[in-house]
């Protein structure tokens, strides 16, 4: 009996799995990995396997191994010590044999008792494949929630920018060297302005003392957008609109 | 069940929808708590309100209510999961052998060790328990009081989503195997 | 009417849930193409089906049919938009108790490393130092005149802010914690 020893024994995931270690006995002929396998399943009966020529194998083999296959020759001894702690279990007496079953029940430890608890989370998890949740974006990400603006109304809104722009200058026409300002830079000025003011102002407070109808429109819109991110707020007074800073 | 349907539609079929709506922008699946307070109406209500919804979803429509990871949720219904899936053409990935019974000890045996999952089972779990951990169905919950203070693994919400069950509670008895409790 | 209902539910009331679960499931509108090849049917039954699930979905539920970006999606009815707004308003975040675990050990204790965390509760706390960081509570403030001089960690102004305290000689004086002076 020469234990043959292939090389292959590191899975995908990088772990070691025993060595492919032949066993010939009157008993059992195959691999240590395939009794191994079959007495973790509970496929074979221990009790009736001699282990002897297992170990004589594993020694045969540990002795010729190179020390750079030590994880292999671990995992090899691993599955030897299990099927000797096994067998120790399986020689124990048991109690009340059930009579209708065949294969003798095996004792603690072991993993094969799990093996309903396996099957019933694959059902699970089988029919939970066949349940399709929506594919929600982060944490409401996706959804447009309204804006809290009190009382306000979108006519009121519209209302303001009408008088706004009835007040405008006629656009001026500028320099193209002028830049225009992004509305990223209105909204800055128009928050600071608000924030210093420490009172509520109205749109027109907001604005120069001459201003086109585009400027009109700009500080307009910052307003809306700060309403949105909510870093100001809004509420009627009569027919104006007053604007205040929001304490962060 | 239609006691409460009729308890519903009285009070506000109104009701049944609103939840109906909450559900459908949730996420994830809503506790009873969270669904009361977003409606403004008590947890007793919002229950009737569940049952007439799950009711008149199972009558007709694509989709149905599920209690799901301690909470409800909106989802298809099975019938309808191919051709969903060709829509969605989702990479179905599936546990192996070794994984799923990793995963079966820790739920059955949890809180519980590396050492004592390689009691169990005979073999090393390190893979297995990594791959679990990046699938988010296993968490590392504290440490144990033992020499060497070995991290106590169980399993997550997300492990109770993806294998259908509400609680652990659900877990099928297994001859052999003592609940979790 | 309800003659109707029936005629659409026995020649094609299957395609028209099955509509729904697709929309259902879509992160974006769903054309009419997609919708057929999903479903494995025609666009004009498709379109049909859409027509008689869009009545549905009006006369009941908390769910409606829109036609948006060149597509079909499924959207709550407007009515229900506050109570939507109620649950998916981000709520003031509430920290888990891992973290609040962490963070109560940094009050009472600052300036302290994670490496001293670690040894008082027995378990890495990376995610929740940086689930602190990162909502402002704690800060980094110098280094440990220590090997590997680690950093040291401490509460913010928005910690104090946040949990109603004037400064730190206000936190509670627990048996068995020094307090910090």
């Amino acid at each position: 009996m020469k234990p043959q020893v292939e090389r292959e024994s590191l899975t995908p995931g990088g772990v070691a799995v025993p060595p492919p270690l032949k066993i010939e006995s009157s008993a059992f002929t195959g691999s240590l990995a395939t009794l191994f396998h079959l007495a973790r399943e509970g496929r074979v009966d221990l009790s009736g396997i001699p282990l002897s020529p297992v170990c004589h194998a594993y020694l045969e083999y540990v002795f010729g191994v190179a020390p750079d296959r030590v994880d292999e020759a671990g995992a090899a001894l691993l599955a030897l010590a299990y099927l000797v702690e096994r067998k120790a279990w399986s020689l124990l007496p048991i109690a009340d044999p059930p009579p209708e079953q065949e294969i003798p029940e095996l004792p603690a430890p072991t993993a094969h008792e799990f093996a309903l608890a396996v099957d019933s989370l694959d059902t699970g998890f089988r029919e939970r494949a066949q349940l399709f949740f929506r594919a929600g974006g982060v944490e409401g990400a996706d959804y447009e929630i309204p804006i809290e603006i009190g009382h306000l109304t979108t006519n009121h809104l519209a209302r303001a920018l009408e008088r706004l722009l009835s007040k405008a200058m006629p656009t001026t026409v500028e320099p193209t060297a002028k830049k225009r300002p992004s509305l990223a830079e209105v909204m800055a000025k128009v928050l600071q302005r608000i924030q210093s003011a420490g009172k509520r102002l109205g749109f027109v407070d907001l604005m120069p003392e001459e201003y086109t109808r585009l400027d009109a429109v700009f500080v307009f819109l910052a307003v809306l957008e700060l309403l949105r991110i909510g870093r100001i707020k809004a509420g009627v007074a009569g027919e104006e609109i007053w604007l205040a800073a929001k304490e962060s | 069940m239609q006691a409460a349907i009729e308890r519903a539609n009285e009070k506000g079929g109104e009701l049944v929808d609103a939840v109906e709506a909450l559900l459908f922008v949730a996420p994830a699946p809503v506790s009873l708590q969270d669904l009361a307070e977003a409606s403004g109406r008590e947890e007793e209500q919002v229950r009737d309100a569940l049952e007439a919804l799950s009711d008149r979803l199972e009558r007709t429509g694509g989709i149905k209510l599920v209690k799901i990871a301690g909470g409800y949720q909106l989802c298809t219904k099975p019938e309808f999961a191919e051709q969903v899936a060709n829509l969605l053409r989702p990479q179905k990935r599936r546990l192996g052998r070794s994984a799923l019974e990793v995963l079966a000890i820790i739920a059955y045996r949890q809180p519980i060790t590396a050492q004592e999952i390689f009691i169990i089972r005979g073999v090393q779990s390190d893979y297995s328990l990594r791959v679990l951990m990046d699938l988010g169905l296993i968490q590392e919950l504290e440490r144990k009081q033992a020499p060497g203070r070995p991290i106590l693994y169980g399993t997550t919400q997300q492990f109770l989503h993806q294998f259908n069950l509400n609680d652990l509670s659900d877990l099928p008895e297994v001859p052999g195997v003592p609940s979790v409790d």
